[in-house]
């Protein structure tokens, strides 16, 4: 096993608030890493500053060995780093498959061709195609992604990032909002992707991350309290008391 | 398959334009034309940038002056051989003087988009504007080359032997170029950078989430949006044989920006028609009223007031 | 020295008449979110007014309250009949909508009051210049502009700050939702705050007439630094407005006064000249510029959005 | 989308509508600027043009005439627009009416190149006026750079021995300084350019203060001059610094809207209201029956003189059709100008005379502008030897 992604003492200043308090994690190639913690805790700071978009203010973040610290996003995205949004962020004009299509032309590469027909690049749409194929989106694939269910917003969003081949995932609560039919499908979709990338799987929706997570993380006030096996942190009494206090806000 | 149909008949009228306009006893009717269609090259240059890169520019009649001036400023050096700073010598050859007008509209395009685009949103709308100003007083105070009072031509620029002095000549030569552009602006819409830079209008975070260097996009299409624009900048230079730095003003920028707004922002042809809509719309009210202004914006604020996404959509939903 | 002071009150007066302006932008772009390129017909609007109501009574006190109340209806008017179908719309609509009032209202106030510039009441207690230092005379006119501009910047503080409309004004401009949520008459509010300032705008047009001219297009020339000012100083934001303002007439007062000395230390007279007049005549553009390349959002920016 | 096609045909051919024929009337086009803050000029420009029509009984020189008008915005594209319009649609062999020399850039060179004539009320820009002259080119008012020079002659002439000039940032601006450097002869302190359409001049007011000099000289007209003219009287330096103006920068219109403040101003003109001719007399009482309200300024006497000329041509040739006589009889230029002595230079500019004026308090209270004397006689312009015809 090899670290996708290494994170070290990474910190993030609001003023007087410290968002990310020396954050140090990794992630390995085919393993599913949760984080959890309560609202406020500062998961979508430390998300925002692996994918690019917030620059720390100390620390390091390594992707794939490579230190893409001060690389912007679409950088990190060129080296293997694929992510979904908390809350969803589509091309809400494109239809499904036009979204997927320029994701899969995003990645080809290719993007400055002034003289070509995108509609007509054969490489581009077999790949998109085959994306969608067997998913829950392949009847919706003519469908404007504004027009599209919540749930398969949600699901178009991470077909879009797999055409990107990432090696590493940042999943923003793939969870939100989910009916309990579509959490299942969603479950099965992430256990499908440990076999492609690692993933960073951020996650309020605890059933689910029992139920995936190979390793999880406990960030609180911006501080990781914990950092074990899934058994192990259900067990630890810190973590009990820190965060989880009652089994009635686990969910 | 009505629509090759209808362009085609387009064509047809505007290939017999000249003629029909002779038959009328209206020839003027010609560079009005001419104008019309360098507006629209313009226009649709400017619509690039704001209708499908969702850049807001204030400032895009900068270039339609530097293509101008590029062309008068050769001609001038040229016709009183005296080479600029003694070293490059002036030409009124179309075949360089318009492409060169369309490089250094570009290379203007790169310095201002490289440095507008940090910003967006209204600011972005407002240092485009600044740096466009700054042109204008720069030209203004420009004493070599006419200042307030612009450059004339004595000739339009050579090319192949026509008489580009000729109106229908120098109009059937825009026309060329019109249908040229538009098909040329019909493919790169439809190009993989089309299709990124449409991605980029929609959601630019999705499109940095997605591996695109939307900056560096954004301002590739910047600065083909002014080379666009300083092409018709060029072909206006010809057609008027004058450049001044009037060209430059910020209502110039605004006016562009009516254009794209009346015919339908981020539509192909949309800024064509808004060309032809405002200049018409214009040349009937002046010649009727000297209040013509007031007409002008009544009719604007009805426009934009009673429909949604300009002349085109208007259309639309007739048929 | 006695220069460098005086430049500097011309440069604070420059500075309110600017502020005046741009505080009514930059509360309709900052709460509506509407860019309204038609504030200089309202400044217009404000100064036909108040001179022609000025020359029939014969007193230049008159005119004030004139051209207050005719700038406030046209502002609400133009809220009630044109801006309001335009809020959910694009920028680009309201840029060409507002563009055609300033074309309506050019050729009404020529249909109105003809092509002339008018002529323009100095009251007689302040058409006189003070001594305000030895050897420093000023323009009592000037000095009654700089306080009137600064009693307003205090008044609108106050009425920001202290009161329930400026705590919903505020509110608005960082975060529109939440002002409806509050149970608001939302509509009320926006016709408040731009017949608010129409008002601005028409006593900064007033107050400049006997300094300036009153003549048709008069506002477009003050337009573009009031929108610089509104950027620079961070859009929806009173304060930056008003520092920026402030700033902004004061650099650009002494830049052109003290420019080309400065730069004919430096090089030779003709160049220094040239260079000068290029920089001054670009003064508050590059101004602009600079600020936005180092600060993308302006100095004080309002809310996260 | 059949309708894309249609529309561009329809509003093609809408423009094609409605060639307007000429009866037997000549048809004189009129470019000239009606909108904006210098609407002014055209609008008097146009008036008085047409009132020498009136005047007349609808003719010019015994010739019915048919004035056609259009604005063209202070827009050099649009001005270039009309004139083609005029030219080519309408039939029109004779135009007049711009302003502003940018304009005149554009629609002059035109116009002459197929032949056509034209007659200037205003703008007299260099490039026309040496090398570029032409045979079909007039120009009734002055060229720009005499507007200038006799100001500088005026200042000298009253023994003034240093001066401060400013101007606008722009051509004319520029060529206004340089007229004036040109015959004042005494020492120029300080120069100062503000930014084109600034209205604020308290910085340049603490300059001209701080420089004391013996007489000031600015180009500013329009709105600009109303304001500087007002900030000069408020900054005190009325009465203390005199001001030496040419015409441009206290017309009458700027006159009536600075009022007293301009009171003690020397300028230099070709015209006054009060010159005592019979030609003006006849045209300041026909304005003041036709515009009792409106003031009479330099730019009216210029198109009631353009009018003048081309009545004089009309009645010598009939027609512009008849291009040779028409032309020789507008060289001949031998009408009563409302100016007096008027004769043509060999570029086809202005020989006048330049006079000083003063600003008066009237009786009636309301400052007036009064002639003083008479400064250069058969004054023309330093262009003329360049021009060969």
């Amino acid at each position: 096993m090899s670290a996708v992604l290494e994170v070290s003492g990474l910190v993030k200043r609001f003023g007087g608030l410290v968002a990310t308090d020396h954050v140090t994690l990794d992630v390995q190639a085919g393993e599913i890493h949760a984080l959890i913690g309560p609202n406020g805790a500062g998961k979508s700071t430390l998300i925002n500053q692996l994918s690019g978009e917030i620059a720390p203010d100390a620390g390091t973040i390594r992707l794939l060995g490579r230190d893409v610290t001060h690389e912007p996003a679409h950088a990190r995205v060129r080296l293997g780093l694929g992510r979904t949004f908390q809350v969803t962020s589509l091309l809400d004009e494109c239809t499904v498959s036009e979204s997927v299509a320029l994701a899969v032309q995003a990645h080809a590469g290719g993007n400055l061709k002034l003289w070509d027909r995108a509609a007509n690049r054969t490489p581009v749409r077999t790949r998109t195609e085959a994306l969608l194929a067997g998913t829950a989106l392949e009847p919706r694939a003519a469908m404007r992604a504004a027009d599209l269910s919540h749930g398969e917003r949600k699901q178009l969003e991470l077909v879009m990032a797999l055409a990107l081949e990432p090696k590493l995932m940042l999943l923003d609560e793939p969870m939100a909002g989910l009916g309990h039919v579509e959490s299942g499908e969603m479950i099965e979709v992430l256990r499908g992707l440990r076999a492609r990338a690692g993933v960073l799987l951020v996650e309020h929706d605890m059933d689910a991350v029992f139920a995936l997570a190979d390793r999880i993380s406990v960030l609180v006030y911006g501080q990781i309290v914990a950092s074990g096996s899934v058994e192990e942190i259900r067990e630890n009494p810190e973590v009990r008391a820190a965060y989880l206090g009652g089994e009635d806000e686990l969910c | 398959m009505r629509q090759p149909v209808a362009i085609l008949l387009a064509l047809v009228v505007l290939a017999v334009l000249p003629t029909l306009a002779a038959w009328a006893g209206s020839p003027a009717t010609v560079p009005l034309a001419t104008r019309i269609l360098i507006y629209g090259i313009a226009a649709a240059s400017l619509n690039f940038a704001l209708g499908y890169g969702g850049m807001i520019s204030f400032g895009h009649a900068a270039f339609f002056g530097i293509g101008g001036y590029v062309v008068a400023i050769l001609f001038t050096h040229w016709f009183n051989e005296a080479p600029i700073f003694g070293l490059i010598p002036g030409t009124n050859q179309l075949l360089i003087t318009l492409p060169l007008a369309i490089v250094v509209s570009g290379l203007f395009a790169a310095a201002i988009g490289a440095l507008s685009l940090r910003t967006g949103g209204v600011q972005f709308i407002m240092i485009t504007l600044a740096f466009a100003q700054m042109l204008f007083f720069l030209f203004v105070s420009l004493k070599a080359y006419g200042g307030e009072d612009g450059l004339s031509m004595r000739r339009p620029d050579a090319f192949l032997g026509l008489n580009l002095r000729d109106r229908p000549t120098m109009y059937y030569l825009t026309l060329v170029i019109t249908v040229l552009f538009f098909a040329g602006l019909r493919r790169l819409v439809r190009s993989s950078f089309g299709t990124v830079l449409d991605g980029i209008r929609q959601n630019e975070r999705r499109m940095e989430a997605l591996g695109i260097a939307t900056y560096r996009h954004k301002l590739f299409a910047f600065i083909l949006s002014g080379m666009g624009v300083g092409m018709a900048g060029a072909l206006m230079a010809n057609a008027m044989r004058y450049v001044s730095p009037d060209m430059m003003h910020w209502s110039r920028s605004g006016e562009l920006m009516i254009m794209v707004i009346l015919g339908g922002t981020g539509t192909l042809l949309g800024p064509l028609y808004g060309a032809a809509a405002l200049l018409l719309l214009e040349t009937w009210l002046a010649g009727w009223t000297e209040h013509w202004s007031l007409g002008e914006g009544l009719v604007l604020l009805a426009v934009v007031m009673f429909s949604r996404g300009g002349l085109i959509a208007l259309l639309r939903r007739r048929t | 020295m006695i220069l460098i002071i005086e430049q500097i009150l011309n440069g604070l007066q420059y500075g309110v008449m600017l502020f005046l302006l741009a505080a009514g932008l930059t509360l309709i772009f900052g709460i509506m979110g509407v860019i309204n390129l038609a504030h200089g017909s309202l400044y217009m609007v404000g100064a036909y007014a108040g001179t022609w109501f000025a020359a029939l009574t014969g007193s230049f006190w008159l005119g004030l309250p004139a051209a207050l109340i005719a700038a406030a209806l046209a502002g609400a008017a133009l809220e009630l009949l044109v801006i309001r179908r335009l809020y959910h719309r694009s920028h680009l609509d309201q840029v060409l909508a507002t563009f055609a009032i300033i074309l309506i209202a050019n050729e009404s106030i020529t249909l109105l009051f003809g092509r002339q510039p008018v002529f323009t009441l100095l009251p007689e207690a302040f058409s006189g210049s003070v001594e305000l230092l030895p050897g420093l005379f000023y323009p009592a006119y000037r000095l009654l502009i700089i306080v009137a501009g600064l009693l307003v910047a205090l008044g609108l503080s106050l009425l920001i700050t202290r009161t329930r409309i400026g705590m919903l004004v505020r509110a608005g401009a960082t975060n529109r939702e939440m002002v409806r949520v509050m149970g608001v008459d939302i509509r009320m509010l926006y016709t408040a705050v731009f017949g608010l300032g129409a008002l601005l705008a028409g006593l900064a047009g007033y107050l400049t007439g006997p300094i300036s001219a009153v003549q048709v297009g008069m506002g477009e020339h003050i337009l573009l630094p009031a929108f610089v000012v509104v950027v620079i100083g961070g859009t929806g934001s009173i304060r930056g407005a008003f520092v920026a303002g402030i700033t902004l007439g004061v650099i650009d007062t002494c830049l052109r006064a003290f420019l080309p000395d400065l730069l004919n230390l430096m090089m030779p007279v003709a160049q220094a000249d040239a260079l000068g007049l290029g920089i001054s005549s670009m003064g508050i553009y590059l101004l602009m510029a600079i600020v936005l390349l180092i600060r993308p959002k302006g100095l004080f920016p309002v809310g996260a959005t | 989308m059949k309708a894309k096609g249609l529309l561009i045909g329809i509003g093609l051919a809408a423009t094609l509508a409605l060639p307007s024929q000429a009866e037997d009337a000549v048809e004189i086009g009129m470019i000239t600027t009606l909108s904006g803050p210098a609407g002014y000029l055209g609008q008097d420009i146009r008036d008085a043009f047409q009132l020498a029509i009136d005047m007349e009984g609808g003719t010019l020189g015994g010739v019915p005439v048919e004035l056609k008008v259009e604005d063209d915005g202070l827009n050099p594209g649009k001005g270039r627009e009309i004139a083609e319009g005029f030219i080519q649609n309408d039939g029109i062999k004779l135009l007049t009416g711009i302003v502003f020399s940018n304009v005149a850039m554009a629609v002059v060179p035109e116009v002459l190149d197929g032949g056509d004539f034209y007659v200037s009320p205003n703008a007299g820009p260099s490039p026309l006026a040496g090398k570029g002259c032409d045979q079909n080119y007039f120009v009734v008012s002055w060229q720009n750079d005499a507007l200038h020079e006799p100001a500088g002659v005026a200042a000298s002439d009253a023994g003034y021995k240093t001066a401060y000039v400013l101007a606008p940032n722009y051509q004319a601006g520029k060529d206004a300084i340089a007229g004036f450097k040109r015959t004042f002869t005494g020492e120029i302190v300080g120069e100062t350019y503000t930014p084109l359409g600034q209205t604020d001049f308290a910085s340049a007011m603490a300059e001209i203060r701080a420089a004391a000099p013996d007489v000031v000289y600015e180009f500013y007209p329009g709105g600009m001059g109303i304001a500087f003219l007002k900030q000069y009287s408020q900054a005190g330096l009325t009465g203390q610094i005199p001001l030496v103006l040419s015409e441009p920068s206290l017309d009458a219109v700027i006159l009536k809207a600075v009022g007293d403040a301009a009171v003690g101003v020397q300028l230099t003109s070709h015209w006054n209201e009060d010159f005592d001719n019979a030609s003006n007399k006849a045209f300041v009482a026909a304005w003041k029956e036709a515009y009792p309200d409106r003031p009479m300024t330099t730019y009216a006497s210029q198109g009631y003189d353009t009018a003048l000329l081309i009545a004089s041509a009309l009645n010598a040739a009939g027609s512009p059709e008849n291009e040779d006589a028409f032309r020789e009889a507008l060289r001949k230029a031998e009408f009563e100008s409302v100016r007096g002595a008027f004769k043509f230079g060999a570029n086809q500019h202005p020989i006048q005379d330049w006079y000083l004026l003063k600003i008066e308090a009237g009786a009636d209270g309301s400052a007036t502008t009064t002639t003083q004397k008479k400064l250069l006689s058969d004054y023309g312009d330093p262009y003329m030897s360049q021009c060969k015809m």
